[in-house]
């Protein structure tokens, strides 16, 4: 066993008391060429369909990002916070997952959602201000998305943990934030999956700050995968741009985890591009000049280099992919349209599944209260 | 499955003598006995038997992965509970005191209390969060706090304390079949008290409150280890010849202002017994809308008899914190009883 | 020092326009350059000044050892500025927002409110937890909590909220120069409403209610947000012909019975408005308290107008729970107004 | 640098990304043999002097540690942690402080309080039930005994850094359990003495079992040590029941930490003896050879076999040291015999420093009531 992260995971159990590597783990460099050697970390390219399924996930992902950050701007949202720049993190992770798995999320990983099956307008029922979550979480095996930092990552522990009393062979993965890293809830759920061994795949989307944190102020680790060690659990230190990497690696943490092998912290390099949410003013804590060199290192542009040099992206499979993203932004701005008919009465609905005396004559004064409105209006 | 038809299920008990701990520990055996989803965890249950031995045996019956213990995180506790109740098990979780499920209060209030509102009932988290409650055991610091009101004063929570070995286990059994959440107090004091019991039993459901004495002249809420004090100080009223009806309130939330609104419409005078603190206590909320509902039945204030506005004692001192039946019937003189 | 040995100090500055989030920034700037023991940090408070830019600009005029951003885990900012007050700093550390603050529970409870009593005065924590809280801003879930009535109903905490940008600066200067941890709540929907002020100013002392209008058939009391609301229903009501006095309650631990007492006995009708459930909210403790000492003063019951029993709605629903002042008359209309 | 944890204490800023060594540091073995080479990490033996002073304070606070546990038994206390068998961490750590620098101990410390000057009736007010604290924190710049598990830890942090703030050369050292590293706070406090580089010594006694609980349902890291990396802090594998490398290791932690080096993670293995308190019953969960493995591996036992090798612990000397222990016995008995006088209407005057109206309408209350009770007594 080396020091420095190199590991196959071929290896059923493998060994955690080594660091990981401290340049990120990459498969395909910044120009789209392919990586060998040492910083591969003995993990291969997946295959060009892979890829392509990738590539396209990640343009469709980015096109209801920049779709949904236009329709905030329009005041059409409440709040939408974006991941433009962190679709290999988003993507690559979230890919990994089988239909029968469970994602949990947080505000960030809309695009991860998305990218689960998930309607944009379910998707956006929060963000417009509808109700608190508006997609079915057994359905589509995905937790509402988180607000308060790391407590989603317990969450997943749990369900993982619940899972494996049964039997049943599914894997949670969950994001979390470099910020949310040092919040108390994440090293429990650290520790509750190494201990228990629950099939459980945490990705640190790393992506610089957290609102307008930079991580020098959140850690004085040299990575954050390091933090894997101290649970005695495997962790690598990913490049969050490289889609492919992040794909191999958590695809690799997801077979471990189903295989029985325990839970793995995956470390993604990544950039958040767009402001924190609408209402953030990122001019006050970051320079232009590191958005730019950030821009620089695009996740979808390094992979369509590769695709193109590889003569895998044809300009028909490209106005393809291009026409699936404007269907999206299109159905997207769609439904954004129509304002959802919402029952004031429903917010006494799914407090309790067992009915309150009191909270029925709560909802019998709105109701009143509603109906007296409408007959003024109606005067 | 209901505590009723797991009574069918089962031969007649004849009675026997049973502390409200050993009554709780029946209760976790039989419920999960009836329902392999019900699992149990939390700091020290397993071997040891939890620190007020209510878990007892269980880990001996029913193996590790049933009832086991967890590493000493409360918010990793009731964090990884939404997981598995989320993946429909039915976890049954214990906080060692009040004071130590504070590290949790974000996963109780943000998650647990929300979850089923959230997701418009898509998800609910059928989990019990068991809470040895209360003082009046001599304990050093932060192991005799009182944290009902925070938990009540939640929405989305479910909150009872049952005050008797009967109620324990019923109530237990009902909390644990329950679909909703539920924090369920357990008054430390009264882990000792015994009473004749055949199991299983099925007391009143565990939302109501019970009238568990008769009288016309006042009427004492109380609720957990404040019972026995409230029969205390109706059995010296006698002597006064003030007959105090007793309401053991059983569920904190909700609030059963059918039988408490009857009772004080009776009686027309009321008091309410805590050992929290009275500032912000549950008895403030019991005051404010039993005076709300009966304003014109009544002919005297609410008086909250409860613990003074100051952190839990130590020891030696607490005796002078906690309500007795001696301040119970001298707040009562203290009423205009000829208004 | 004190607010008002500041102001002594300071050339008397003339009205201009501020808004509450201004004025909270000047309190901090002020109390900052009158003792360097007063440090401030917390999540975004440094560049960025805090997501309500209530620190804008203080970074930059005193350097990152006197203001700096922390990492991300409120109970790691609550439990450390606990080691820097016991040291003899004043820091003033901000929660985002009062779901936020929950991490740092335990910490609050088991230590900032019981050090003092804990070690018989010997360590006092001088220490201000700022709190933007409540509602009505069309925040997603978990950004409108109110959270008053956990603080309150803990003894040794001292939980106070200004209603306006003039009480906002005096308040807070004397929030830091308090020996005690104050538990300082900021409502984010009166952020930026704006009242011309010349500073420093030294309102009422920050443990006294405040009759912010007189009036003579009902008294209205009100805090943070809710004044404003109130107000608005005393403006109304003129047309129905009733006098309505409005309290500011200002303090919600300890509670002025002083200043609410006079006024109830005067008007001998009361209601207490606020935008947190109804059920276990500050409310309660208000009209508890007023109704035990001043019960035969009392034509009516005290009301309670609130927000629903049920977790903060989503932004568009918001308006439907946040308490109006038609639901305010609408609820004096219940009253039997003959009795 | 290597990963095995030999690291000398001179370099200024330690190499933070290494792992603790897996075998425990250790400068005395069990038999009291010096030990050379590897497993001594680079540290030396402190001199004879100072290993007879640490031998006098592990003798002196067992002959406490007993006796509290025997006035315990007959009923006398409302409950007492005994620390038997960790006097080798207890002391070995505290004893690297200077008289300015802050101790932040849990309830088990207590031995560490005597060592740092405090009297026996002052630390044994909370446990008999009198007062929730019984010394001053200034005077012995010594916290409070902290019950809710590892919330001391940041207020250590916190001291430390307001401190450091000051200019002010001074270091706090927090006790932690091995089963209090599974807290968030913990984490937190990590975290935040990391990043803001605090002089803070965080010494984690694992004696191997929270209440019933045993390490292996606590961690699965391989050492407690090793969370140290996660945070970029240096973290040290420590023989707990070597006095002689816990003084070393902590000491050389505490001037860095003085010296603006930031945090240390000393990790002492050991083993309660006693059981957790008096009200546990250690039968369930463990046994009997486990305590006689333990037992003889006892820390007071290897620094005597040591010394007397050495021809330092001389009889006259024993005899001292025996005689300064029984003293301190028969005062804490003797100071156990006086019940303290209790004002019951002391409650009220310490939870604010600024007077509350309803809490004299309290005080006054309860003094009427006492009175009253007075005169029926005397009646
Ligand atoms: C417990 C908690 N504290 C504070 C916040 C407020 N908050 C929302 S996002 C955020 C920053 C999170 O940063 P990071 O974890 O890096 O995630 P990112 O937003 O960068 O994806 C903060 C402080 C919160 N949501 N929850
Ligand atoms: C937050 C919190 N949770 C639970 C407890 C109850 N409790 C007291 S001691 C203890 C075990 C602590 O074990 P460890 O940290 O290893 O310290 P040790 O007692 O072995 O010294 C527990 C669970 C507590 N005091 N605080
Ligand atoms: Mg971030
Ligand atoms: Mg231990």
């Amino acid at each position: 066993m080396s020091h420095d992260g190199h590991m196959s995971l071929n290896v059923e159990h493998l060994p955690t008391r080594t660091l990981p590597a401290e340049k990120p783990l990459r498969l395909l460099d910044n120009a789209g060429h392919a990586v060998s050697g040492e910083s591969t970390g003995g993990f291969s390219l997946p295959d060009v369909e892979t890829l392509l399924d990738l590539y396209r996930k990640m343009v469709v992902a980015r096109r209801f990002d920049v779709q949904v950050t236009a329709l905030t701007k329009q005041g059409r949202l409440a709040t939408y916070p974006s991941a433009f720049g962190q679709e290999g993190c988003e993507i690559g992770a979230v890919a990994s997952l089988d239909a029968v798995d469970w994602l949990f999320p947080t505000y960030r990983d809309s695009i991860a959602l998305l990218t689960r099956g998930i309607a944009p307008g379910e998707i956006l029922q929060s963000f417009r201000g509808d109700w608190h979550n508006g997609y079915d979480q057994h359905a589509y095996r995905t937790a509402a998305q988180a607000t308060p930092l790391a407590t989603q990552a317990l969450h997943a522990v749990g369900l993982a943990h619940a899972a494996r009393l049964r039997h049943d062979p599914i894997v949670a993965l969950t994001f979390i934030g470099d910020g949310a890293t040092s919040e108390g809830d994440t090293h429990e759920a650290f520790n509750f999956a190494a201990v228990w061994q629950t099939p459980t795949v945490f990705v640190v989307q790393n992506n610089q700050y957290a609102i307008s944190v930079p991580l020098a102020r959140q850690t004085r680790a040299a990575t954050l995968a390091d933090k894997a060690v101290g649970y005695g659990m495997p962790g690598f230190h990913v490049d969050g741009n490289d889609v492919a990497a992040m794909y191999a690696v958590t695809t690799a943490a997801v077979e471990r985890a189903r295989a029985g092998g325990g839970p793995t912290l995956v470390e993604g390099v990544t950039y958040r591009i767009e402001s924190h949410t609408n209402s953030d003013d990122p001019t006050r804590y970051r320079s232009s000049r590191e958005v730019e060199h950030w821009k620089r290192r695009d996740p979808i542009e390094r992979l369509e280099k590769y695709l193109v040099s590889e003569g895998a992206l044809t300009e028909s499979l490209r106005a393809d992919i291009t026409d699936a993203a404007e269907d999206l932004a299109a159905a997207t701005r769609e439904v954004m349209t129509v304002e959802a008919e919402l029952d004031p009465l429903e917010l006494f609905d799914h407090v309790y599944s067992r009915p309150r005396a009191a909270l029925a004559e709560q909802r019998a004064f709105l109701e009143a209260e509603l109906a007296e409105a409408a007959q003024e209006a109606g005067r | 499955m209901t505590a009723t038809a797991t009574a069918g299920a089962r031969a007649e008990a004849s009675p026997t003598e049973l502390t409200m701990a050993g009554a709780l520990g029946a209760a976790l055996r039989d419920a999960m006995a009836a329902d392999d989803r019900v699992v149990v965890y939390g700091e020290d249950v397993g071997p040891l038997g939890g620190v007020f031995r209510v878990t007892d045996g269980l880990q001996a019956q029913f193996g590790e992965d049933r009832i086991w213990d967890s590493p000493l995180a409360e918010s990793g506790i009731i964090g990884t509970a939404v997981g598995m109740a989320m993946y429909g098990l039915r976890p049954v979780v214990e906080m060692q005191f009040d004071a130590f499920s504070y590290p949790a209060f974000e996963q109780m209030v943000s998650h647990v209390a929300k979850m089923r509102n959230r997701t418009k009932g898509r998800v609910t988290l059928p989990m019990v969060v068991r809470i040895p409650c209360a003082g009046a055991i001599g304990g050093v610091e932060h192991h005799s706090d009182s944290s009902e009101s925070y938990w009540a004063s939640t929405p989305g929570l479910t909150v009872v304390m049952p005050s008797n070995p009967a109620d324990a286990y019923s109530m237990l059994r009902e909390a644990i079949d329950s679909d909703d959440p539920v924090v369920f107090m357990e008054p430390k004091s009264r882990y000792w008290a015994r009473a004749p019991l055949a199991l299983p039993v099925t007391t009143a459901p565990m939302d109501r409150a019970v009238v568990v004495r008769e009288g016309t002249d006042v009427t004492l809420l109380a609720y957990g280890p404040t019972v026995r004090t409230a029969l205390e100080a109706a059995d010296a009223a006698i002597d006064e010849g003030l007959s105090i009806e007793v309401v053991d309130l059983r569920s904190l939330s909700p609030f059963d202002d059918e039988t408490v609104g009857a009772s004080v419409r009776k009686t027309s005078r009321a008091a309410v017994i805590h050992e929290a603190a009275q500032f912000g206590g549950y008895g403030a909320e019991v005051a404010a809308r039993v005076t709300e509902r009966n304003f014109h039945h009544l002919a005297a204030p609410i008086l909250r008899i409860a613990g003074f506005d100051i952190p839990y004692p130590s020891p030696k001192l607490e005796e002078h914190h906690l309500p007795t039946a001696d301040r119970v019937l001298a707040a009562l003189d203290t009423w205009e009883w000829d208004a």
